[in-house]
């Protein structure tokens, strides 16, 4: 049997296989296969390696050399890509053929143009940051480096099944690979507590989003019939609910159908840190900056992003789903920038900018604009993992260190050049300074958030975030990388425990050693492997803005604007805003007067629930294009958030722990500090859900050894009560026994007597 | 069973018995043993005197015969009861088991009577030769040598009933109700067909047949008895024809009534033998396991070595130490 | 009337009787026996009693239908009371050389 | 297939045990592992033989006259679920054996010839074809439990031992009950004694749906004691903790499985309106049981209790799928039947390897292996993995296939009527509350993971090193974890091996199950002729499991 289904599987030529495969979406071919298993194959190898005692940096060669074929398929995936999706099936997974229905999950996968453009990325930083960690964990040669690309290897391998998975299945395959793998990277450093429970915070809180997943899963099954992409997209049942949709007829699509996107839209907010599952992200920097760059930057997070632009009919279809995915993602958006800005840790700093800049994609996503919120991913994932390395770099070289009133003007410091230049690029794409690709990415929200009818108050919010983000961005800047040089050694390659960011006697610490350095430490500047790897994201940021403007399309019968537009049209997630559509190409005024007649005023509240075939109001802002008033409204918020992180952060400043901002922070009292302990949500949840939760536990524990058991063990005492009563029969005396039984044979003798008697006398 | 017995007599008879055994059973400086003698006496005879008064009345009544089962039967009876009833009530296991081999012979003339002879005397045999014999032995082996100044008093075990009242009140009830039982049916019973042939099992035992013919000369050197293995009607029992083969003509003849033997008949042994290992031979397998059992059993528990018990010990120590006391006494004082 | 040798009929019920009763009495003064006597020889003898009761009842009727089942029975009953004496009595004389009296009285401690 | 493979799987161990309980106590451990690896023989043996195209109806039949007039018989045979079933059976039992080398150093021969007889009980019980004959060994296999708790357990074996033997023992009783009713009603309605299950399966059908529920009832009683279902399971963690490494190994692995198994061979084909119709009410326990022994496991400190009690949880998806009563339930219950023991047994054998070093399984006195003994936290991660359910290794296919088939069965989008009508007993909120269970598992088992294998290391005060095993895992004992392990990932890789091997039956008895509900509940317009197909259907089920 097993030789039939292994031949079923890998032997068998593709063509055998057709039934499994609906007409319409063909076959791709099988070297597309690569691309997940050979990360699969680096994490085996690194796992080999490990038991054969490694030390040497071959699994970080190994692992590197993978995944940059892995990422040269990605690339010939893209090339080859003639428009039409298909479909590469590796073997058969979960099947189960009832008679009435079947459930079918092969261990497939799809590829269309949102597969290739996540992919692109995804491969290509994998195989970046991997080269940076072969420099960056070379502290920790042995099994624990083979341990660490293993992890590595397979979280490629997890993120690729998640992307091109060609069902709900594959991509909760996916997602729990890369749970796991975050899970083993965040406690890489086993032996300390905190990053242990980091770890264990990170898998439990996304296995929160992951039951939501799961049942929007099954739910999907049980509604459509199938899990699969390539059936479910063109499903008709669907297109008739898209069709309704479109024009607000709501009603007319069954509530079961309507709730598999809320249900979706859960686990997306658990893997990409979404309030209120955000709360496990500043955690896990517990885990190398590597992996903090790869996955709770680049790529991981952004799987929630991925989700819901794959399933974009899915969440058009609901009545709520993309309006709650827009507020929460501005929510988000806004808290975390809160905190960001009252942070000392650099490296939570970026943390949290990324919760923030995750939820400009969710809004992205809530106002209609895929486009946007991929486009945000693709120039993010860029420039966050820029940032992140270049704090790992310091991290790395300064022997732990990431707290910024310890470190000052380390442009100045030797060696450290390259880094600085790259965080400064990775600063103006974060802060959205004009002509930078974070700027157009984020413009592009913006501007859909205010085009949008009843959105409005979402894009204020977020031109505030944006604002925001620009002063902590520099603040960051400022303080570490300009002014006057100092800096303190962390006091553990290892152990960089972020509680000392926190502390008085720390600021104590540092006013105490003055403005010398300390016992001598001499940072070590980064070597090649990092440099080289700046160097390349440096410029790959700032090539990204090139994409703002390349690659547009005619192909799709609309006019896309540019390679992320044109990507995302392509796929399942096309949708086009009709409020953008209509205001950037200004050539549709007629239908203004297309009154929303079957538009009820509810329905106007949010553009996720209006009618989206109608246009109700001008697209516009201040009376001009959105999109163009954008590009001069968020440049100039951009500019006033720098220009306060100047004045607070660097002028004047004379030592790296004092500065104008302190000042002025006490002018707020108790905030920025309630701030710096993230709103107290970690204790919120302490308190409202798991405490409540060991108390039931408990509970439940002696209710078990009490009640449950103690049933048991009552049901199990009645014979003893029962033989406490007749023990004294069995006196020993032997003829007593045998007077029993004459005496019980005599009563036996009067039954049968009576009955004799009884019966012949009827 | 109104035809056979009053059931006022039998309640009586259970009464006065229970009455009788609770009196009659030992205890200590009764004087009443007599009286529960009689009791008992007259009990068992009031049920005899009933049954010879009402046998010929029930055989009227049925075609199937009556009367009563005769003379030899009530002494037999009379002396099979008497001395079971010694064997309970005599305070002394010697006595005892020497009752027991009366009741057994009683039996046996029962057996006899019933037309059982084989094992009317495998019983003689085997019970009052072998089984009370061990009995004996053991009750010699096994009884406490009187403690002196005692002797000539019985041992507490022996000389004192345990509850005869409740025991044979108890014991009473359940005569009463067997007897309910077995004779309340007993209008209904039919005896054994009136086609029953004894010497049909002969047809199954052609050696014998010749053997018997042999010896009366009616079969000659070459002939033999047809087996039953050989087909054909062998031996007739109720028509009394015997078919003889001549093994070297291959011809058969047959004998008839006439000529058929006086002796020629099948006995108790026959029938009984026949029965036994035709009919149940896994019962003597299982005889034969279960004797096995009880042989390794005896030797089992023969062979093993007692440990006596701590107070026992010390108590023999004790009386061991008396004896050589005394015996050490007079060398000493000859010292 | 002597009934001995074979007749044609099986024993009829007025001469069945008789004999069953005998059993029956037997059976119960062996019961009797058994319940009030407490040496554990007179015990087994007054199991033995009971044997030779059912036994009784056995030939009685076989008789009474003619057949030899009832004697082939009894001699079953023969050998099982052959082996309950050998090993009662092998377990009497264990028992009394380790307390030095016959009671049943003694081994109550037996009582589980 | 040659019925002579089953016979030999039962043949061999009990031989095996005759030969190491009267072998020489040092050669024990050889001789009992050379029996359970020759075991693998006919097993493997079977596999090949077994005709997997025709896998619903029962091969390898073989039977034996006994007490004809009365229907008895000693009749086996296998369809693919039993022979699976038999096969784990089988493949635990060197596992079993290696595992238990230094941990058990007297009365070498009673262990190791108890555990050989529990091997072949537990064969015996999934090749029955024989409702006596089954019986016999699902009450055989206490026996040997019993005697591994109570001589090999650790300090509170005696009162574990007897509430487990008792508790369960008495369930069985109610069981027996319950299939003498069926065997009964079989006769009354055949006109003739069979014991045969594939006979009693067919006349089941016919009882009321009064009687159905009572016999369910009686089956429940047995079964759901050893499944264990809330609220009957105390007495497995309380076994579990006590049992010998080996015996929890066994337990987890097969002996709770007898009690799904037989919900599925028994409850489920001969009360089936009966099953349908109570089925939320064992769902809603299951779910109850899925929670809350999940939370219980969460602040215990003795880790082999958690791992027992969430084997109480992870068995509370195994009957959800089952009261789903559809392909995809069914087929995802099996397979949990089938693939539980890797993950779960895995745990205790880790739990065991550690308890020989430590003699401890607190772990508040234990703790952060990871640094001391790498090898064997990679293998306690990957376990505990396995039984988070992570997409990729065992638990998930199944937990997926329960918790959609819970989703799947439930009356607003399966009309009565249609086809898959039989499974309109669950619902959504079914599915929710148990998926709860998934996230509840993350919590325990990371916890647990957190606390025993990472953070700083934590040793047992005056611990010193094992005299005879190394600090980490030494090579006998990772060749015992290794199929386990290899278990986990092909059975999560490649769940069709079985998923396809298992559908036929599956399939088979969901239209069971559809037939009896139409038998009882007969649609408007539903003539003769409908009575006659399902009639067809029925006998045919029958007859499949019938002997030749």
């Amino acid at each position: 049997m097993i030789a039939q289904t292994l031949s079923g599987t890998f032997l068998q030529p593709t063509l055998a296989m057709a039934p499994d495969v609906p007409a319409g979406i063909g076959t791709g071919p099988k070297w597309v296969l690569l691309i997940p298993f050979l990360a699969a194959l680096a994490a085996c190898l690194n796992g080999v390696y490990a038991a054969m005692g490694n030390k040497t940096r071959l699994p970080a060669w190994t692992t590197v050399a993978l995944l940059a074929v892995s990422f040269f398929a990605t690339l010939a995936m893209a090339m080859g890509f003639d428009g039409n999706a298909y479909t590469v099936k590796a073997f058969d997974w979960i099947q189960v053929h009832g008679e009435s229905a079947s459930f079918i999950a092969n261990f497939s996968f799809y590829v269309d143009t949102l597969t290739i453009y996540w992919m692109l990325f995804v491969t290509g930083l994998a195989t970046l940051i991997a080269l940076y960690a072969s420099e960056y964990m070379n502290h920790d040669l042995g099994v624990s480096y083979c341990r660490f690309f293993a992890a590595f290897g397979l979280f490629v391998f997890s993120m690729a099944c998640l992307v091109m998975g060609d069902n709900l299945v594959m991509l909760y395959l996916g997602w729990e690979g890369v749970g796991l793998c975050s899970y083993l990277l965040i406690g890489y450093f086993y032996k300390k507590p905190e990053a242990v429970a980091a770890a264990k915070k990170a898998f439990i809180v996304n296995r929160v989003g992951d039951l939501g997943l799961a049942l929007g899963l099954y739910l999907a099954y049980v509604h459509f019939g199938t899990v699969e992409y390539s059936v479910l997209f063109s499903d008709e049942k669907l297109l008739a609910y898209v069709e309704a949709a479109k024009v607000g007829a709501f009603d007319q699509i069954p509530a079961m159908a309507q709730w598999i996107a809320l249900l979706l839209m859960v686990g997306a907010f658990g893997k990409s840190a979404q309030f209120p599952l955000y709360v496990w992200l500043p955690d896990a920097m517990e885990g190398p900056t590597p992996v903090s760059a790869l996955i709770h930057a680049a790529t991981m997070v952004t799987a929630g992003v991925y989700l819901i632009a794959r399933f974009y009919p899915v969440f058009l279809i609901s009545e709520h789903a993309l309006p709650i995915v827009a507020w929460i993602g501005t929510i988000t958006a806004f808290l975390a920038a809160t905190i960001g800005m009252a942070q000392f840790d650099i490296k939570r700093i970026m943390a949290y900018s990324t919760v923030s800049q995750l939820g400009y994609m969710f809004a992205g996503l809530g106002v209609l604009t895929p486009t946007g919120g991929a486009y945000h991913v693709l120039t993010h994932a860029f420039f966050k993992a820029l940032l992140f390395l270049c704090c790992g770099a310091v991290m790395h070289g300064f022997a732990g260190q990431l707290d910024l009133r310890k470190l000052s003007g380390i442009r100045r410091v030797p060696g450290w050049g390259i880094v600085s230049l790259g965080m400064l690029v990775g600063c103006l794409n974060l802060a959205g300074v004009p002509f930078t690709a974070g700027y157009f990415s984020k413009d592009t929200i913006l501007a859909e958030a205010f085009v949008t009818p009843g959105a409005s108050m979402i894009g204020w919010i977020l031109l505030l975030t944006a604002g925001m983000t620009a002063y902590y961005t520099f603040r960051v800047f400022f303080r570490v990388f300009v002014g006057p040089t100092h800096y303190e050694a962390g006091d553990d390659h290892h152990d960089h425990d972020d509680d000392h960011a926190h502390g008085e006697e720390h600021h104590h610490d540092a006013g105490e050693h003055g403005d010398h350095h300390a016992d001598g430490f001499h940072p070590h500047a980064p070597g090649w492997a990092i440099n080289t790897v700046l160097a390349v994201l440096t410029v790959a940021s700032l090539a990204a803005t090139g994409l703002y403007f390349v690659g547009g399309s005619k192909d799709l019968g609309y006019k896309t604007k540019h390679y992320a537009d044109t990507m995302v049209s392509a796929s399942t997630a096309s949708y086009h805003s009709p409020y953008s559509a209509h205001a950037f190409h200004d050539d549709h005024h007629g239908d203004d007067d297309h009154s929303g007649d079957h538009a009820d005023d509810a329905h106007k509240a949010l553009a996720g629930v209006g009618p989206r075939g109608a246009i109700d109001e001008p697209l516009m802002l201040f009376g001009k294009d959105p999109h163009k008033v954008m590009y001069y409204v968020s440049g100039i918020v951009g500019a006033i958030g720098i220009a306060l992180a100047w004045v607070f952060h660097y002028a004047g400043r004379k030592t790296a722990g004092e500065c104008r901002m302190d000042g002025v922070a006490r002018l707020f009292g108790p905030i920025p500090r309630w701030a710096e302990n993230k709103w107290y949500v970690d204790e919120l949840y302490d308190a409202i859900i798991r405490i409540p939760l060991r108390v039931a536990s408990h509970l439940m524990h002696w209710f078990d050894k009490l009640v449950v058991d103690g049933l048991v063990n009552l049901a199990g005492m009645m014979p003893r009560v029962f033989g406490w009563f007749v023990r004294p029969s069995q006196s020993g005396v032997l003829q007593g026994y045998a007077a029993g039984m004459v005496g019980g044979v005599a009563i036996l003798l009067v039954v049968i007597v009576l009955a004799v008697r009884l019966g012949g006398g009827s | 069973m109104e035809n056979l017995i009053s059931p006022i007599i039998l309640y009586t008879f259970c009464v006065l018995g229970s009455a009788g055994f609770a009196l009659a059973l030992p205890r200590r400086g009764s004087k009443l043993v007599p009286l529960g003698m009689i009791l008992l006496g007259s009990a068992f005879g009031m049920v005899a005197v009933s049954f010879i008064w009402r046998a010929d009345r029930f055989a009227d009544e049925h075609i199937n015969g009556g009367g009563g089962p005769g003379l030899f039967f009530y002494v037999f009876a009379a002396i099979a009861l008497g001395a079971s009833i010694r064997v309970i009530t005599h305070p002394r296991p010697v006595y005892s088991a020497l009752y027991f081999i009366m009741t057994i012979i009683a039996s046996c003339g029962m057996y006899v009577l019933l037309g059982a002879e084989f094992v009317a005397f495998a019983l003689v045999i085997i019970y009052a030769g072998a089984i009370l014999i061990t009995y004996l032995f053991v009750i010699m082996l096994a009884t406490q040598a009187p403690t002196g100044g005692q002797e000539g008093m019985l041992d507490e075990t022996d000389a004192v009933a345990r509850e005869p009242v409740v025991g044979s009140v108890l014991g009473f009830v359940l005569m009463g109700l067997i007897s309910v039982m077995m004779l309340g049916g007993i209008d209904s019973v039919r005896p054994g067909a009136s086609d029953f042939e004894p010497d049909a099992v002969l047809a199954n035992l052609p050696g014998k047949v010749d053997k018997v013919l042999a010896r009366e000369d009616l079969i000659a050197e070459n002939e033999r008895v047809l087996r039953a293995e050989d087909g054909g009607g062998v031996l007739d029992a109720s028509a009394r024809t015997i078919t003889i083969e001549n093994t070297e003509l291959g011809t058969t003849r047959v004998i008839g009534s006439d000529n058929w033997p006086d002796e020629l008949v099948a006995g108790n042994l026959d029938r009984l033998g026949w029965n036994l290992l035709h009919d149940h031979p896994m019962t003597i397998e299982i005889a034969g396991v279960i004797l096995l059992m009880a042989m390794l059993g005896a030797t089992v528990l023969a062979r093993k070595h007692v440990e006596l018990e701590e107070a026992l010990k010390a108590e023999q120590a004790k009386r061991l130490g008396e004896t050589t006391l005394k015996q050490q006494q007079p060398s000493g004082g000859a010292a | 009337m002597l009934t001995a040798g074979v007749s044609e009929y099986g024993l009829p019920a007025s001469v069945l009787a008789p004999y069953l009763f005998v059993s029956a009495a037997m059976f119960v003064i062996g019961l009797i026996g058994f319940l009030t006597r407490k040496n554990l020889i007179i015990m087994f003898l007054c199991t033995e009693l009971m044997f030779q009761a059912a036994g009784l009842a056995l030939i009685a009727f076989g008789r009474h239908h003619l057949g030899e089942d009832g004697q082939t029975f009894v001699i079953f009953v023969l050998c099982v009371a052959a082996a309950e004496a050998a090993m009662a009595l092998a377990l009497v004389v264990l028992l009394f050389r380790r307390r030095e009296t016959l009671s049943a009285e003694a081994w109550k401690e037996l009582n589980g | 297939m040659n019925p002579i493979w089953l016979i030999l799987m039962v043949l061999v161990p009990i031989a095996g045990a005759l030969l190491v309980a009267f072998g020489n106590a040092r050669n024990a451990y050889r001789d009992a592992l050379f029996a359970s690896f020759a075991s693998l023989v006919p097993a493997l043996m079977a596999l090949l033989e077994f005709d997997f195209t025709d896998s619903a109806s029962f091969q390898g039949l073989w039977s034996v006259g006994w007490l004809e007039p009365l229907g008895l018989s000693l009749s086996i045979g296998v369809d693919s679920i039993a022979l699976l079933l038999i096969l784990l059976s089988v493949l635990l039992g060197p596992i079993c054996v290696l595992a238990s080398k230094t941990a058990i150093t007297e009365n070498r021969r009673l262990y190791y010839s108890w555990l050989l007889v529990l091997q072949a009980a537990m064969v015996g019980v999934f090749a029955s074809r024989d409702l006596i004959l089954f019986y016999i060994c699902f009450e055989f296999t206490l026996l040997p439990m019993f005697v591994l708790i109570r001589m090999f357990g650790s300090t509170n074996r005696v009162a574990a031992s007897t509430k487990f033997f008792l508790y369960t023992f008495t369930g069985s009783l109610v069981t027996l009950a319950g299939l003498v009713y069926v065997v009964y009603f079989a006769a009354q309605r055949n006109g003739e004694w069979s014991l045969d299950i594939g006979v009693l399966t067919t006349a089941a059908a016919f009882m009321s749906p009064g009687e159905q529920a009572l016999v369910l009832g009686a089956m429940l009683a047995g079964f759901a004691v050893k499944v264990p279902l809330f609220p009957v399971h105390t007495w497995l963690p309380l076994a579990h903790t006590e049992a010998p490494t080996a015996g929890s190994v066994i337990l987890a692995g097969v002996l709770l499985k007898l009690g799904t198994y037989g919900i599925y061979r028994f409850a489920i084909p001969m009360a089936p309106v009966g099953f349908v119709e109570y089925a939320p009410t064992i769902a809603v326990l299951a779910v109850i049981g899925i929670i809350y022994a999940g939370l219980i496991c969460w602040i215990q400190d003795d880790i082999k209790k958690l791992v027992a009690y969430s084997s109480v949880s992870h068995l509370g998806f195994c009957v959800l799928g089952l009261t789903a009563v559809n392909a995809t339930g069914l087929s995802g219950s099996v397979l949990y039947m089938l693939s539980h023991g890797f993950s779960t047994g895995g745990l205790f054998l880790m739990i065991g390897f550690m308890y020989e070093r430590y003699h401890t399984r607190d772990m508040r006195r234990v703790g952060g292996l990871a640094s001391k003994m790498p090898v064997w936290s990679f293998f306690m991660v990957f376990f505990a993995m396995a039984s988070v359910g992570l997409p990729g290794l065992n638990g998930f296919p199944s937990e997926l296939l329960c918790l959609i088939s819970a989703f799947q069965a439930d009356a607003s989008w399966v009309a009565a009527g249609e086809p898959g009508a039989a499974g309109v007993t669950l619902g959504p909120w079914y599915a929710i509350f148990a998926g709860t269970g998934m996230v509840i598992a993350a919590m325990y088992l990371l916890i647990m993971v957190g606390r025993i294998c990472f953070g700083p290391l934590t040793e047992p005060e005056g611990h010193h090193a094992h005299d005879v095993l190394p600090d980490d895992l030494n090579l006998r004992e990772i060749i015992t974890l290794v199929p386990l392990a290899a278990g986990c990932l092909v059975f999560g890789l490649f769940p069709g091996l079985l998923l396809d091997a298992i559908q036929e039956p599956v399939n088979q008895t969901v239209r069971l199950v559809e037939s009896a509900q139409e038998l009882a509940l007969p649609r408007p317009g539903a003539g003769p002729e409908t009575d006659a197909g399902v009639l067809m259907i029925l006998d045919e089920a029958g007859a499949e499991g019938a002997n030749p």
